[in-house]
């Protein structure tokens, strides 16, 4: 080859070459935004679901936690001097703000989404070193914070604007407590409980020669006709704005199942063993607990168990793990359910479970690949 | 005789591979060159002893250095000419290495001393052996083991399968599909003359899926030769070693052992493809194909390159660049080595190299773990490796170690996938640097 | 029955001596740096409460609950020195316990380091000790829930090391760094423990 | 009155049980220790550094009240404190000289450029497993702070690029010198004046073109210094730390790179060229 061409041919210039690792190449497809942006996308059906049954009251939750919530990211990035717009980047902050969202009653004032939003990521958060680092949900941190410092606000719901309309019984079972005070004249002052609630019988006086139970199950298809279940299941029934319509977040949770963002051995387990859980209870003792169908569907259940125990950074990264980890939340949620203080008890689990998370991880490795050859002494 | 896999292993990813970039350039022979820098020691074991110097006359395929011992190989010139300078050049690792400057008379005149076997269906299996030996020729896929060593084992273990690797799992690589393409009876040749070494009769040839015209003109030329053809699912990294096995015969190498532990010996089909150059044209190991792609590159393309040439020259053959591109990377984009000199030459075991745009490459951060466990559904070896990789930050080797870090294979799999661009690979390296230094110390031997 | 299963679950989830009673937590923050120490103080805060407890259970139960009645001075009941009383003992086991472990298990020994003769003056062994005393249960009872307690104070100590283990590679602010994220945490711990008020 | 004597009468006859039960069982299950050990272990400085080839401060304590190390051996005590260790055990301090550790490299950013960009993890094992590092000498400091990490005296400090080893914080306890993949630390007297900060055994003409600080081999400072005190290792001047020659070397023989200084002078320059860049 001639001198000539040499020089036309235009050659790569060796200082501006990377030197790195293998391998060079990456997929496209995985990126951090881009799994949280899928996250915040499978939970916009329950997003919707809790504005069209709580109304606006609902959007001006989901908006001011998720605003606070990346105001307060930025913030501490800045006390901190990363850069401010460096972590809100991969739109964490804002699965966190709506999954905090969602966990609250449509009807708490603007400055419980700012203390949640705190405890979220600062306290749930950042404080550990940020995305990644946190061995708590830390919505859940917020929400449980929240419920033990603010009882009261964390415990009161208002009712679906559908069992204001059609119910006109309603207003006999809903406290007309301090809603008044609390969002005045945003919301028709009252409230009502949800179904856990007149499960538990937190809110209905007893009636006589019923058993607890039967009264507070009575007074729940009573305020929802005869489409208790049907109610449950689409989400018009009391509750924080965001876990009552099972519809929505089933949606949401197999898209991103199909997507292979969560494990669906986490919700499965998580929800199976409720089921199993208490359909045992509810056979060998029926005044203690009622029917398991109406425990899958009430409560938080359904966001628990595809949008928080499946947390990436909070679960085992192990599929064996992942099924232990949703058979614990399980349990520790029907224990609360059926026998403690409180009426729900998914955030609780989803927190211990957490808690057990490194312990998991440490029992339920995989066996590498010829190992178990090496055992049976396969070789020859 | 074609048969479709057995097993499939788990995890493993399936990137784009961009092998329609070259796989459809036939291969084309590398003109002459001025200079070749031979590094002396291509392959793995010990290093060869330098037999030349400054001012001799060697021919085509003449030895310039004898192996060092056992495992190790021997060294031909890749032309006819006089030696410069011994000195040294950038090698492939970016460490420098020694080597031979050979400046070609342009006569090109063969001289390897090496007498063709023609009739090697009735030579004995020592001479054939001896002669794969003398011939230099090593491992070609890119681990670069001498093959004659592979083709000894030991007599307590009972070797009864041959599988000529011809997956090429890698991304943008297509030097072993052109070479089946091109020359199916000399890797059929080849393949029948190991498995005469090796004393067995069971030969397959394991090929992905996506090269239906690899695997149908191996089919047709393979009866004679009774050679099964394997066509395996296209699955990143189909072409390691073990994975191979497990997918061609259905065993597991155990944890810690060879191939031949499971009684299979793996070879490249490159490899076959010099050992018939060797035993029945009398060639040592003096070129070899090599891909020449990536986007950036003006005319991707395989060429018959002679060992020593500096890549410079041979991605000048390929047209050059149109753009600047972001790396250079000896062998393919999942476990090639990142280049910093253009001076590096040509190897035994150099399958392709490959030119990448920035906006192709990864950009590795420190972010922390985000637990999504992508590397652990990915790992081919069922490794804990984001698990190992925090491990390794926080420099816990010993806790690395009981997860197993030294089973990894390096095959990328973990990092291509992590969405928090972590270097997983690099921490595995540098945990097995520190591993075995460590060992090392603790029993000097 | 039902006692016995209101004082297994009470000791261990509801009224768990770290993260609901907080007591005991100078070896739960001392000794929860590796999961290894956590297990063997665990097991020898196990040992001391269920000894501690059967101990000061009988000493209650046929001294200190019993008006004594001594020739010349009237009767008089012992119960003021409950504390002083269940302090000699706890002491005198702990110290047991000490020479026991050097002896037969060295490393578990100086693994434990400060924190083993730190359980003599334990609040946590102390308080089962006076809560068994309260509720005046039974000796039997008493064992039992001086056990129930060890482990449910192991529950805490292990999960908490295990967490700390995992902390241990979180890039965790400067201020927070060390003790401040660990309480941190073990504050988190004890809210999500809130959950299982009014088991019993 | 009669309380009080009761409880007296009470708690005495407890103590005295349980102390005998104590006294017994320390009788029966009695563990022979060196007290010593502990006070020992206390006089040493604590830092777990490994530095005297033992696995911490406690172990190399065991080893002193056994007679089977010397206190010199530990480098990172005063020699005040090895006396006082010595005369507690009534034992010789053992002899030995203090050393230090070295970073024989001067191609900071200013002097050696990159070949390459470097993208991956901070960590020089890690950089030199990737193409050697993207540094363009191959035998320089890649300046990723391994060795600072390494030190559990903080005595490395990181300027412009280059690892520099402050001579009156290091104690010699050779825990760097391992964890440099390029073999730049080596340990030296303390009362060596003068160092090669050069470690490349290339070719000068080569090495020039990498970087401008490097040891070109000119052998200006074999011939100034006395006999023996430099010696020529190929293309490289290395000091004889056996027989180091004195820091008046430096003036006498004026590098043509400055690759011959005394370690204050390297720090001061580093940093000047630190401030520049």
């Amino acid at each position: 080859m001639s001198e000539a061409t040499n020089n036309e041919i235009r050659m790569p210039n060796p200082e501006k070459l990377i030197v790195s690792s293998s391998p060079h190449i990456h997929s496209k497809s995985q990126e951090i935004w881009k799994i949280m942006l899928w996250v915040i996308l499978s939970l916009l059906p329950a997003a919707v679901a809790g504005v069209w049954f709580f109304g606006l009251p609902a959007l001006e939750v989901i908006l001011l936690c998720v605003i606070f919530s990346v105001m307060i990211e930025m913030a501490w990035c800045m006390i901190e001097g990363k850069p401010v717009f460096g972590t809100i980047k991969d739109l964490s902050a804002v699965v966190t703000g709506m999954l905090l969202a969602f966990n609250l009653s449509a009807g708490v004032p603007w400055w419980i989404c700012l203390i949640g939003a705190f405890l979220a990521i600062g306290l749930g958060k950042q404080i550990f070193g940020g995305l990644g680092s946190n061995p708590f949900n830390p919505a859940l941190v917020a929400r449980v914070g929240l419920l033990i410092a603010f009882p009261k606000i964390m415990t009161t719901w208002v009712p679906t604007r559908q069992m204001i309309a059609e119910a006109p019984t309603y207003s006999d079972f809903i406290s007309r407590a301090d809603m008044v005070a609390i969002r005045a004249g945003k919301l028709d002052a009252v409230t009502c409980a949800t179904p856990l609630g007149f499960a538990k019988n937190a809110v209905t006086p007893q009636l006589v020669g019923r058993t607890p139970l039967e009264a507070g199950m009575e007074k729940f298809y009573a305020v929802d006709g005869q489409d208790g279940l049907w109610n449950l299941f689409i989400g018009n029934v009391g509750g924080c704005l965001g876990e009552t319509s099972a519809l929505a977040l089933l949606i949401g949770g197999i898209l991103l199942i199909s997507l292979k963002l969560i494990k669906w051995q986490v919700p499965l387990a998580f929800i199976g063993t409720v089921a199993v859980f208490t359909c045992i209870v509810n056979m060998v003792s029926p005044t203690t607990t009622p029917d398991a169908l109406f425990h899958v569907l009430s409560g938080g259940l359904f966001l628990g168990a595809f949008f928080m125990a499946t947390d990436m950074v909070t679960s085992p990264m192990t599929t064996k793990g992942a099924v232990i980890f949703g058979i614990g939340c399980g349990l520790i949620t029907c224990l609360i359910r059926v026998w403690g203080g409180y009426p729900e008890g998914v955030s609780f689990s989803i927190l211990i479970m957490n808690a057990l998370v490194p312990l998991i991880d440490r029992f339920a490795k995989k066996i590498p690949f010829g190992y178990k050859a090496l055992e049976k002494g396969e070789a020859i | 005789m074609e048969e479709v896999q057995k097993k499939k292993f788990t995890g493993g990813i399936h990137p784009k591979d961009n092998k329609e970039l070259s796989s459809g350039s036939a291969i084309q022979n590398a003109p002459l060159f001025e200079k070749y820098h031979v590094i002396l020691c291509q392959h793995i074991g010990a290093p060869p002893k330098l037999v030349v110097k400054t001012g001799d006359t060697v021919k085509k395929g003449q030895m310039i250095a004898e192996p060092g011992g056992f495992v190790s190989a021997p060294v031909h010139s890749p032309t006819s000419g006089t030696i410069g300078k011994i000195f040294d050049v950038p090698g492939p690792s970016g460490v420098n290495q020694e080597a031979v400057e050979i400046i070609a008379d342009g006569q090109d005149e063969w001289g390897s001393g090496l007498d063709p076997i023609p009739d090697w269906q009735n030579t004995a299996p020592e001479v054939l052996k001896e002669r794969i030996a003398k011939a230099g020729i090593v491992g070609m896929g890119g681990a670069a083991f001498p093959t004659h060593v592979k083709l000894s084992p030991p007599p307590a273990k009972k070797i009864d399968t041959l599988i000529l690797n011809g997956a090429e799992c890698e991304p943008y690589l297509t030097a072993d599909h052109r070479l089946m393409l091109e020359r199916p009876e000399a890797i059929l040749e080849g393949a029948s003359i190991m498995a005469r070494v090796l004393g067995i009769k069971n030969v397959y040839i394991g090929i992905e899926s996506n090269k239906p015209d690899a695997i149908a003109g191996l089919n047709a030329k393979s009866e004679p030769y009774k050679v099964n053809v394997v066509t395996l699912k296209v699955r990143y990294p189909q072409g390691g070693e073990k994975q191979l096995i497990y997918a061609v015969t259905g065993r597991k190498v155990p944890q810690g052992m060879l191939p031949m532990d499971a009684g299979c010996v793996v070879q490249n089909v490159g490899t076959a493809a010099a050992i018939y150059d060797a035993v029945t044209q009398g060639r040592p190991l003096v070129e070899r194909v090599t891909t020449v792609t990536g986007e950036p590159v003006v005319n991707p393309g395989n060429w018959l390159v002679r060992i020593g040439t500096p890549i410079a020259d041979v991605i000048r053959l390929a047209g050059g660049v149109s753009r600047t591109p972001g790396k250079v990377i000896l062998g393919g984009p999942m476990m090639g080595f990142a280049q910093k000199s253009l001076e590096v030459p040509v190897m035994k075991n150099t399958s392709g190299i490959l030119l990448l745009d920035q906006v192709d490459t990864v950009q590795f951060t420190s972010q922390p773990c985000i637990r999504c466990g992508k590397c652990i559904d990915n790992c081919p070896m069922d490794l804990l490796c984001g698990t190992i990789s925090c491990f390794i930050e926080n420099e816990k080797f010993d806790k690395a170690e009981e997860l197993h870090v030294m089973d990894c294979l390096e095959c990328g799999a973990c990092a291509y996938d992590c969405p928090a661009h972590r270097p997983l690979v690099q921490h595995v390296r540098r945990a097995k640097a520190e591993i075995r230094a460590r060992k090392a110390k603790q029993n000097p031997k | 029955m039902h006692d016995y299963l209101q004082v297994t679950v009470g000791a261990v989830l509801v009224y768990n001596f770290v993260l609901s009673r907080f007591l005991g937590i100078c070896p739960f923050l001392g000794v929860s740096k590796r999961i290894d120490t956590a297990l063997g103080m665990s097991g020898a805060v196990i040992f001391v409460m269920t000894l501690a407890s059967m101990a000061t259970a009988a000493v209650f139960h046929l001294v200190l609950s019993k008006p004594v009645e001594i020739a010349g001075l009237g009767t008089i009941k012992l119960e003021f020195l409950q504390i002083l009383l269940f302090i000699l003992i706890i002491a005198a086991l702990v110290q047991l316990v000490e020479i026991m472990l050097q002896k037969f298990s060295p490393p578990l020994y100086n693994a434990l380091g400060i924190y083993l003769p730190l359980i003599t003056t334990n609040c946590a062994v102390l308080g089962v000790a006076t809560i068994n005393a309260q509720a005046t249960y039974s000796v039997w009872l008493s064992t039992i829930n001086g056990f129930f307690s060890g482990v449910g104070f192991a529950v805490a100590l292990v999960l908490f090391a295990s967490l700390r283990e995992r902390l241990e590679m979180a890039k965790v602010p400067k201020p927070f760094e060390g003790m401040a994220i660990a309480l941190i945490t073990a504050g988190i711990l004890a809210m999500a423990f809130m959950g299982f008020s009014g088991l019993c | 009155m009669g309380t009080a004597l009761i409880a007296l009468v009470l708690l005495a006859v407890t103590g005295a049980a349980l102390g005998v039960i104590i006294g017994l069982a320390g009788k029966f299950f009695a563990v022979k220790t060196d007290p010593r050990i502990e006070q020992v272990t206390e006089m040493l400085p604590g830092a777990n550094c490994g530095g005297c080839g033992r696995a911490g401060c406690a172990d190399f304590a065991k080893a002193l009240c056994a007679g089977e190390a010397a206190p010199a051996a530990c480098p990172a005590s005063s020699p005040e404190a090895v006396e006082q260790i010595a005369a507690f055990l009534g034992i010789s301090a053992g002899g030995g000289e203090k050393k230090v550790a070295v970073v024989l490299c001067g191609g900071d950013k200013t002097h050696a450029g990159q070949a390459a960009h470097y993208n991956g993890v901070s960590d020089c094992v890690s950089a030199s497993l990737i193409g050697g590092g993207a540094k363009g000498c191959t035998f320089g400091c890649l300046g990723l702070a391994s060795c600072v990490r390494a030190c559990p005296f903080n005595a490395i400090e990181l300027v412009n690029g280059l690892a520099i080893v402050h001579n009156e914080i290091c104690t010699g306890c050779g825990n760097c010198v391992d964890k440099c993949p390029r073999k730049l630390i080596k340990l030296v007297p303390k009362t060596s004046e003068v160092h090669v900060y050069c470690s490349s055994p290339e070719k000068g003409p080569t090495k020039k073109k990498v970087c401008s600080a490097a040891c070109i081999g000119c052998r200006k400072c074999a011939k100034n210094a006395e006999e023996g005190q430099v010696e020529m290792q190929g293309f490289l001047a290395r000091v004889n730390y056996n027989n180091p020659p004195s820091a008046g070397l430096v003036e006498a023989t004026g590098c043509p790179t400055g690759c011959l200084r005394t370690p204050e002078e390297h720090y001061r320059q580093e940093t000047a060229t630190q401030e520049v860049a």
